[in-house]
């Protein structure tokens, strides 16, 4: 059988200033002999928390020229929810109206580009649930005494017309992934609650508020460390918890992973090989606390 | 005290047409949670009935309830008995927003970026020796010069850019 | 009043389909016109759903104490053959004169032994998830669908049974006195020819009898201290698995404070998008006596529109405002989670200041919604009669007791959501309509 | 006592039989003792005990018993009355005896079962009921089993939609039927409807079907403009005077049914009708009838004179009607803005649910206002509370359209009051049993249906029209009724005592009690139901109740005081 | 051995008797001292019955029926009470009031019938035995016991208790509460009129007496005891017999 394929979306965030992000989702997909083509010329998703709110059609535009970009074998996928929700959203609206579909490729005419609406569009976590199996044989160390609690995001989930991925009330997708590490998933209130991410550009207060219940709910639940996504969120959790520490008298040290990292770390590759140092809560302590030796 | 306007109804209508469906059951109030931090200050059943009502001065104007403090969660859109497109309903509302001026100074940046920028976060030079060091290939974002053309040929520079360049 | 013998000679019978009150009602109309009736119940024991009331509103009068004497009435009258722990099976022919194969199951019980006196159940060794008790209780494999059941005959469940699963035991038949129990028993199939009429009244199931997303919300059957409305009537009933004293499914504590929650599957594109019809009236009745076993008790109910138009409704809401302590509000609950005391928690928006507020609660109850009962699509093969777009029998403009086929009529919630007052009409219509063909009208 | 009554008493031959019910009841308690210590009781001629007296050996040997002791009472000692009474007496009578000289003693529901720790005393217990039981016995009477003769032909009051109905379906089942309209043409409410929900058919097309049908049914004969002057009887057998334009008419029916509709209300000082720009959603319906509809915005509101203090019933058809009305002005000019207010919107089931979904569909605007704080109506707009929004909002109209009650007509009092059958508060006649009898009166042989009960749509109407037609078949199908023999009655021998206080009248929940032409008080058996009331009310202690006479309980008191 | 009182319970047909019976499908174990007559309604129990019980010795008696509105006779429940209230009134004469009891049960509360029941019969066994039962009953009190029964069975009593449910009712919409107190206070004295009435007759049945040595015999004001010879001359169920010194001596006249 012919090796699996896909184009690679990166978008903003993940590359421009999470790039040990990048790192080791790019090591999990090598390690799992799934190949990730880079693509030239992609711009802005652009962000569905953001542009579509200022313009619909702006932000079809754009998502569509991305989309006319990629070449169609294997669809594309991404690292980020947000770019996720974006493409398939594009393809979602212009696929449902014609007249969206008309109109958008009008626009494109104006650069000598077209879509069709028929690039197909999938998060990285879901190519990684596809291959659990593959996942389980590349396990080195098992990620025992992690008590994750898994933050799901809105994004990889809803709108679920247009996401089509898990469910979107009791999704259960990530929490088989970080079971099949080795991990523990553990159950807390607000699990299916946002994080908050995109309030920060209108009410930052509200924004903090929002992740500081979460974290809250997440401690009384006795997790030590959360797994995301997206790096909205990732932000959100990992760059929020010495603020609300200043603000509050809070003592948030908890370790934010990507799944991409969780996973590497299994499969043994070594810390350093993965960034974690650009962590601003390091999770060496956790590793210690849980006897994880690297 | 307001004044019903059947014009502006219509016209939210015709984007979507989901809205007519609302029997105000308080079901996306009851499940958002801004909602609920804010006690009520920002509820979205208030916002589609303005909708309903074509209450356009509270909407547009004054924003009372402000549309820019949905999360775009999504939940209120999933839960919805009668499967009201809510979050597509507030695009609508919020992209009027920016035609008449009134939106928070971030969108603006963002939007700024992307159409100076092709991207939201331009690549510094820091940013890229440390993709070096990580091993991590260079990126080719798109042309600006594209990205400006399409955004010259839908409202976005038109209406955003208006007044702020 | 009983009709006099047979003064008139009806060669043509009618079929009555369901044990239901409204079976049961339109079974007598007929018969007390002189008509002999074959009525088909499913379940080993006519009554049907009435039969798990603890109470009815608007009167609140007791349910079982008005069904009683008719089930009775039912079982003993000269014009009704009762076939219960039956279903029909084929129905040719046409309006006036159908034919009819009934297969009346084995219950491996003597229905003329056995008294009911219960000592085989004492002895059964199987403990069975009890379904007239919503599974709030255990049964065993022989058994008595419920305490007042007519007719008044011990069934054995041949799925649960040791004898039938395992080749063992067989000690409820040394343990019966009248030698009732009988393992060589067969299923029989009955013939009846010149059926001139088929009344249809096989009743209705609930959303939370079929595998459905909506309760997922509501965390049904993972949280304890979640539970549904006619779950809720057993707790409340005398008879049922708590005897009349309502206790929590998590800590056996007395709940002080309830919540009801509407609409759960109806009015609901998601789901079903009729409205259940019964739910604002059984629930402020449940919260009335609940309040009756608790004066402390604070109930809260979370409605869209509150839809009490019958007879005395509209007083009957009133009273549960002033009188019973219950508050309602206009605001469908979206979801419920629980604290780490397994109580539920609802967030609601009160309409009369736009405040969102956060209520914990001891006990959720869910107003379930009525659906079409199990197996009516087969049922509406072997009848040839149409469904509606709802999957409940299709009945004409203006007409709610014709079906799309001559002959066979329709009564109560198989063809839409109804009270027992409408129920107890659509029975007599359709009685009515079916006399009719009968007498060649 | 009398020589004879002496002489009677020795005659008695009691029979008793213990059941054993296998070891429900035999093996707590001996019941071969308990048999054999019957014996010994008073006018007892014999006794045994059967393993199960109701199986068929039981049976045959209490026949046999009866012939070979010449038995003429029976008495079983077993399970309960509720579940076997019956097949005893059927038994009893099978040999040849009034199956009113059986009596049934409760020794296992009521004693083996409930006192399974404590033999002994459930032992005594037994021997208290089964001499009670004896005792009774003796004293027990043949009674007759009454019967009533039955006109096999039925009235119909009320020429609308249910009163059709239950004409049709009485003369379809071949009964003669009359049925008398007090307006000069059929139709009731259906004369003045545009359209019908939920299928938007012509309300003219469909009452000229159903007239077709009352014009073409065999056996139904239509009286209009006619009114009912008096009733008398009972069921079975009512004298009825009606009164057709100046003309008294009399007629003989075994039953009645009402289906006198009900009347409109007027909403006069209420949101400013006036009848022109104000209207009622009946007069919006005669516009288009007429098609004079001239505006472009509509403002609707419901519960118009119902849902308040002295109005407090949903008079559930105007949330569906105003729905219609709205969906016909949108079927027309699809421009139309329609707004409604309203407090709860009253759309139960599948199809009406889904009406309401259609409206929204159609744009029809719903706003929901409160008691506290009603709509005012200005000249060409109205202010609104809006619970929604927590604010007033101003609506414009050309029209308003106020959805008022259906009520109870002025005349029920005077029907009723001939019928002899009550009127509920909201002066709606008032069913038997709000439950499980709808479309009964307390009163046998007396029917209801229709917007009379209550409000009610077509459809229903019709239902409860065909259910009034099946509740009178039950009594029209019978040549005779055979009545309950346990009944009240006023023995001659107690008439003397007879004071006519009229007491015994009041008490009566089923009006079996009369006072008759020479001003004695007359017991109608088949109306009494059995339930001695007015027997223990008696004031003179005249009343006998049959069966449960104040003799037999006595006799059962002292069976157990005096020992 | 200890105190065992001999209950007698009158069930209705339809509810409580059908309770009893649940009870006994359900095997639930309550005491045996209660023996059943079956009525069909509560609404038949006529006082007398509850009296002649009484009068035989027996320590309690019982009453049910269905609850308040689930009569299959309609309001036959109903009636049982204003019969009930005014046997309870009278029984208040001799404190046999707390011997008899009226409770509703349903066709569906088995384990509420054993409770009541067995609550009942506790309840009796604190009072102890009855006065009128065993050997030689307490004379004084059978005799206003036979008052009682006389009084309650009275033409005047049993209309009044007749009209009550009626009176109140159709006087409801003036306001129930003044209707009915003083409905009430009318009662009461009747109550106490005709008890103390047929007292007199019973005196006088056994001998022929003055007003004054009635009054004594009776614990009754003279004055009162006059009045009530008076109206029982004028209903001719007494008369002058003879005058002793300047005492009139009155007898008890039969026959009308």
């Amino acid at each position: 059988m012919n090796k699996m394929a896909y184009d690679l979306f990166l978008g903003c965030v993940i590359p421009a200033r999470l790039p040990y992000l990048e790192v080791s989702s790019r090591k999990v997909f090598e390690k799992l002999g799934i190949e990730l083509r880079d693509v030239d010329g992609f711009s802005c998703c652009p962000d569905p928390t953001g542009i579509e709110l200022i313009d619909h059609e702006t932000w079809l535009a754009l998502g569509a020229r991305n989309l006319s970009l990629c070449n169609n074998n294997g669809g594309v996928i991404s690292f980020c929810s947000g770019c996720v929700e974006t493409l398939k959203g594009v393809n979602y609206f212009i696929n449902k109206d014609i007249d969206a579909m008309q109109k958008v490729n009008k626009y494109l005419k104006k650069i000598g580009k077209t879509y069709e609406g028929k690039t197909e569009v999938k998060h990285f976590a879901q190519i990684l649930y596809e291959n659990l199996e593959k996942i389980k044989e590349n396990i080195e160390k098992p990620l025992e005494g992690f008590k994750i609690a898994v933050h799901y995001g809105c994004h990889y989930l809803r709108p679920s017309e247009i996401i089509q991925w898990d469910d979107p009330f009791a999704p259960v997708t990530l929490d088989e992934i970080v079971k099949t590490l080795g991990a523990e998933s553990i159950e807390y209130e607000l699990k299916m609650e946002c994080c908050g991410n995109p309030l920060d550009k209108s009410d930052s207060d509200l924004s903090l508020q929002m992740i500081d219940n979460k974290l809250k709910a997440i401690y009384e639940a006795g997790a030590n460390c959360v797994v995301v996504v997206c790096p909205a969120c990732y932000q959100q959790f990992e760059f929020n918890q010495r603020e609300l520490n200043k603000r509050n008298d809070s003592e948030y040290n908890m370790p934010i992973f990507y799944l991409s990292e969780l996973m590497a770390l299994s499969f043994g590759f070594k810390p350093e090989e993965l960034g974690f140092n650009f962590h601003r809560i390091k999770p060496k302590e956790l590793f210690e606390s849980i006897g994880f030796n690297i | 005290m307001s004044v019903i306007n059947y014009e502006f109804r219509n016209e939210v209508l015709k984007h979507n047409a989901s809205l007519s469906y609302c029997y105000q059951c308080s079901t996306c109030s009851g499940g958002c949670p801004v909602a609920l931090l804010t006690e009520g200050k920002y509820n979205p059943r208030k916002i589609i009935e303005e909708a309903i009502l074509g209450l356009k001065d509270k909407l547009i104007e004054s924003q009372d309830p402000n549309p820019w403090l949905c999360s775009t969660c999504q939940k209120c859109v999933e839960l919805c008995p009668q499967k009201v497109e809510l979050t597509e309903i507030f695009t609508l509302i919020k992209n009027l927003c920016f035609e008449e001026q009134k939106f928070p100074e971030a969108f603006y940046s963002q939007g700024k970026a992307v159409f100076d920028n092709g991207v939201a976060i331009p690549y510094s030079n820091s940013i890229v020796a440390r993709r070096k060091n990580l091993g991590l290939p260079e990126i080719k974002i798109a042309s600006v010069e594209e990205i400006k053309t399409l955004m010259n040929e839908t409202n976005f520079a038109k209406n955003i850019l208006r007044g702020n360049e | 009043m009983m009709s006099e013998g047979n003064l008139e000679k009806n060669s043509k019978s009618a079929l009555v389909i369901g044990g239901g009150i409204a079976g049961i009602q339109a079974a007598l109309d007929l018969a007390d016109m002189g008509i002999h009736v074959d009525m088909v119940e499913k379940k080993p024991n006519i009554g049907g759903r009435m039969a798990q009331l603890d109470k009815t509103f608007p009167t609140n009068d007791c349910s079982i104490c008005i069904l009683a004497p008719k089930l009775s009435e039912c079982s003993r009258h000269p014009n009704i053959t009762l076939y219960s722990y039956s279903e029909v099976q084929k129905v040719d022919g046409k309006s006036g004169n159908f034919s009819v194969d009934i297969l009346k199951r084995a219950r491996y019980v003597k229905e003329d032994e056995c008294i009911n006196c219960g000592v085989c159940v004492e002895k059964c060794p199987m403990r069975v998830i009890d379904e007239f008790d919503r599974q709030l209780r255990k049964r065993r494999a022989i058994y008595m669908y419920y305490l007042q059941g007519v007719p008044a005959i011990m069934t054995i469940d041949k799925d649960k049974c040791l004898w039938f699963t395992k080749n063992a035991c067989r000690i409820c038949e040394k343990v019966c006195e009248r030698e009732a129990i009988d393992f060589e028993q067969q299923d029989q199939l009955i013939k009846l020819n010149n059926v001139g009429s088929i009344i249809v009244a096989t009743g209705y199931n609930l959303i939370e009898d079929i595998d459905n997303e909506v309760l997922r919300n509501y965390g049904y059957q993972k949280y304890r201290n979640v539970v549904t409305a006619l779950e809720f009537e057993r707790l409340l009933s005398a008879s049922g698995p708590q005897d009349g004293h309502v206790k929590r499914l998590s800590d056996g504590e007395k709940p002080k404070k309830i919540a009801y929650l509407q609409c759960i599957g109806s009015r609901n594109d998601r789901s079903r998008k009729y409205c259940s019809s019964i739910c604002c009236m059984y629930t402020t009745k449940e919260a009335m006596i609940a309040y009756e076993h608790n004066n402390e008790l604070e109930s809260y109910v979370f409605y869209i529109d509150m839809r009490a138009g019958g007879k005395g409704f509209q007083s009957f809401i009133q009273r549960g405002e002033n009188d019973y302590n219950i508050k309602y509000f206009k605001s469908k609950i979206a979801q419920i989670t629980i604290d780490n005391k397994e109580n539920p928690i609802i967030v609601y928006e009160d309409l009369d200041n736009g405040e969102i507020k956060k209520l914990q609660v001891d006990l959720a109850v869910l107003a379930t919604c009525i659906i079409p009962p199990e197996g009516i699509e087969k049922m509406s093969e072997v009848l040839g009669i149409e469904l509606n777009e709802y999957r409940f029998v299709k009945t004409p403009p203006f007409d709610s007791v014709e079906t799309s086929k001559g002959g066979i009529f329709t009564c109560g919630c198989v063809h839409e959501p109804m009270d027992i007052p409408r129920s107890v009409s659509e029975a007599s219509g359709a009685a009515a309509r079916a006399a009719e063909v009968i007498r060649g009208g | 006592m009398s020589e004879e009554e002496k002489k009677d008493i020795e005659d008695v031959r009691v029979g008793v039989f213990v059941c054993h019910c296998g070891s429900n009841i035999g093996g707590l308690i001996d019941c071969k003792t308990l048999a054999e210590e019957a014996k010994s009781l008073p006018n007892v001629a014999y006794a045994e005990d059967n393993l199960y007296t109701c199986s068929e050996n039981g049976l045959a040997s209490i026949k046999a018993a009866i012939k070979e002791h010449n038995l003429n009472r029976v008495v079983v000692a077993s399970c309960t009355p509720r579940t076997h009474e019956p097949l005893f007496r059927d038994c009893v009578s099978e040999a040849g005896l009034n199956k009113y000289l059986f009596n049934f003693v409760n020794i296992r529901d009521q004693c083996t079962w409930v006192h399974q720790k404590q033999p002994e005393e459930a032992y005594k217990k037994a021997q208290d009921l089964i001499r009670m039981g004896a005792a009774k016995a003796v004293k027990l009477e043949a009674l007759d089993i009454i019967m009533v003769n039955v006109n096999s032909s039925a009235l119909v009051i009320g020429g609308g939609v249910a009163g059709m109905s239950a004409a049709l379906s009485l003369s379809r089942q071949g009964f003669q039927t009359y049925l008398i309209e007090k307006e000069d043409k059929l139709g009731g409410r259906l004369n003045s409807l545009h359209k019908l929900f939920p299928h938007q058919l012509d309300a003219s097309d469909f009452l000229d079907k159903i007239k077709n049908n009352v014009q073409n049914a065999q056996n139904l004969q239509v009286l209009t403009s006619s009114k009912v002057k008096n009733i008398d009887g009972f069921v079975g057998n009512f004298e009825v005077e009606l009164e057709q334009n100046g003309k008294n008419i009399e007629l003989s029916v075994g039953a009645i049914i009402v289906a006198v509709g009900s009347s409109l209300f007027t909403p006069t000082d209420l949101y400013g009708y006036d009848g022109k720009k104000r209207i009622t959603q009946f007069e919006l319906e005669n516009k288009f009838i007429n098609n004079d509809v001239k505006a472009n915005n509509f403002v609707m509101i419901q519960c118009v004179g119902s849902r308040i203090e002295e109005r407090p019933y949903c008079s559930s058809v105007c949330c569906m009607t105003a729905l219609k009305n709205a969906l016909v002005i949108k079927e027309k000019n699809p421009e139309a803005n329609i707004t409604i207010l309203f407090r709860d919107l009253y759309t139960p089931g599948t199809d009406y649910e889904k009406y309401y979904r259609d409206a929204r569909e159609q744009g029809v605007l719903f706003i929901k206002y409160g008691l506290d704080k009603l709509p005012t109506v200005e000249e060409d707009h109205v202010k609104v509370f809006n619970k929604y929004m927590g604010e007033e909002l101003i609506l414009p109209y050309d029209l308003l359209v106020l959805s008022t009650p259906l009520v109870a007509n002025n005349d029920n009092k005077e029907l009723a009051q001939m019928l002899k059958v009550p009127l509920e508060a909201n002066k709606f006649f008032l069913e038997a049993h709000v439950k499980l009898r709808p479309n009964d009166f307390a009163t046998d042989g007396i029917y209801i249906g229709g917007s009379a009960k209550w409000p009610v749509d077509i459809t229903e109407a019709i239902t409860q029209g065909y259910a009034t037609a099946a509740r009178a078949s039950r009594v029209l199908s019978h040549e005779t009724l055979e009545v309950e023999g346990a009944t009240s009655s006023l023995p001659e021998y107690n008439k003397s005592l007879c004071s006519g206080c009229e007491i015994c009248i009041k008490v009566c929940p089923f009006n079996a009690i009369i006072k008759n032409e020479n001003d004695e008080i007359e017991i109608i058996e088949a109306l009494c139901k059995g339930c001695g009331v007015c027997g223990a009310t008696c004031t003179n202690q005249a009343i006998v109740i049959r069966h449960f006479t104040d003799d037999q309980i006595f006799s059962e008191i002292e069976a157990f005081g005096g020992y | 051995m200890s105190f065992e009182p001999k209950i007698l319970g009158f069930l209705c047909n339809w509810c409580s008797y059908a309770g009893a019976d649940l009870a006994g499908v359900s095997r639930i174990q309550y005491p045996t001292n209660m023996r059943v007559i079956r009525v069909m309604c509560s609404g038949r129990v006529d006082p007398k019955f509850i009296f002649h019980a009484l009068e035989l010795g027996i320590d309690g008696v019982f009453i049910m029926g269905c609850h308040p509105g689930d009569c299959h006779y309609l309001e036959g429940n109903y009636e049982a009470i204003t019969k009930f209230e005014m046997t309870q009134h009278f029984l208040k004469f001799i404190s046999f009031d707390e011997r008899v009891r009226l409770d509703w049960v349903s066709a569906s509360e088995g384990i509420r019938f054993g409770e009541v029941v067995t609550e009942f019969i506790k309840h009796i066994k604190e009072l102890g035995p009855s006065p009128l039962s065993g050997e030689n009953p307490d004379e004084d009190i059978l005799d206003r016991l036979k008052a009682i029964k006389l009084a309650a069975g009275s033409k005047r009593m049993r209309a009044l208790v007749g009209r009550e449910k009626n009176l109140l009712e159709s006087e409801n919409v003036y306001g129930e509460q003044i209707i009915e107190e003083r409905f009430n206070i009318l009662m009461d004295k009747a109550i106490k009129d005709e008890f103390e009435r047929h007292r007199v007759l019973i005196a006088l049945e056994k001998d022929s007496n003055s007003v004054k040595d009635l009054a004594v015999d009776l614990d009754i004001d003279p004055s009162i005891v006059l009045e009530h010879v008076i109206t029982l001359k004028t209903r001719g169920q007494v008369d002058f017999q003879e005058i002793k010194g300047n005492t009139p001596i009155f007898m008890r006249l039969w026959g009308i």
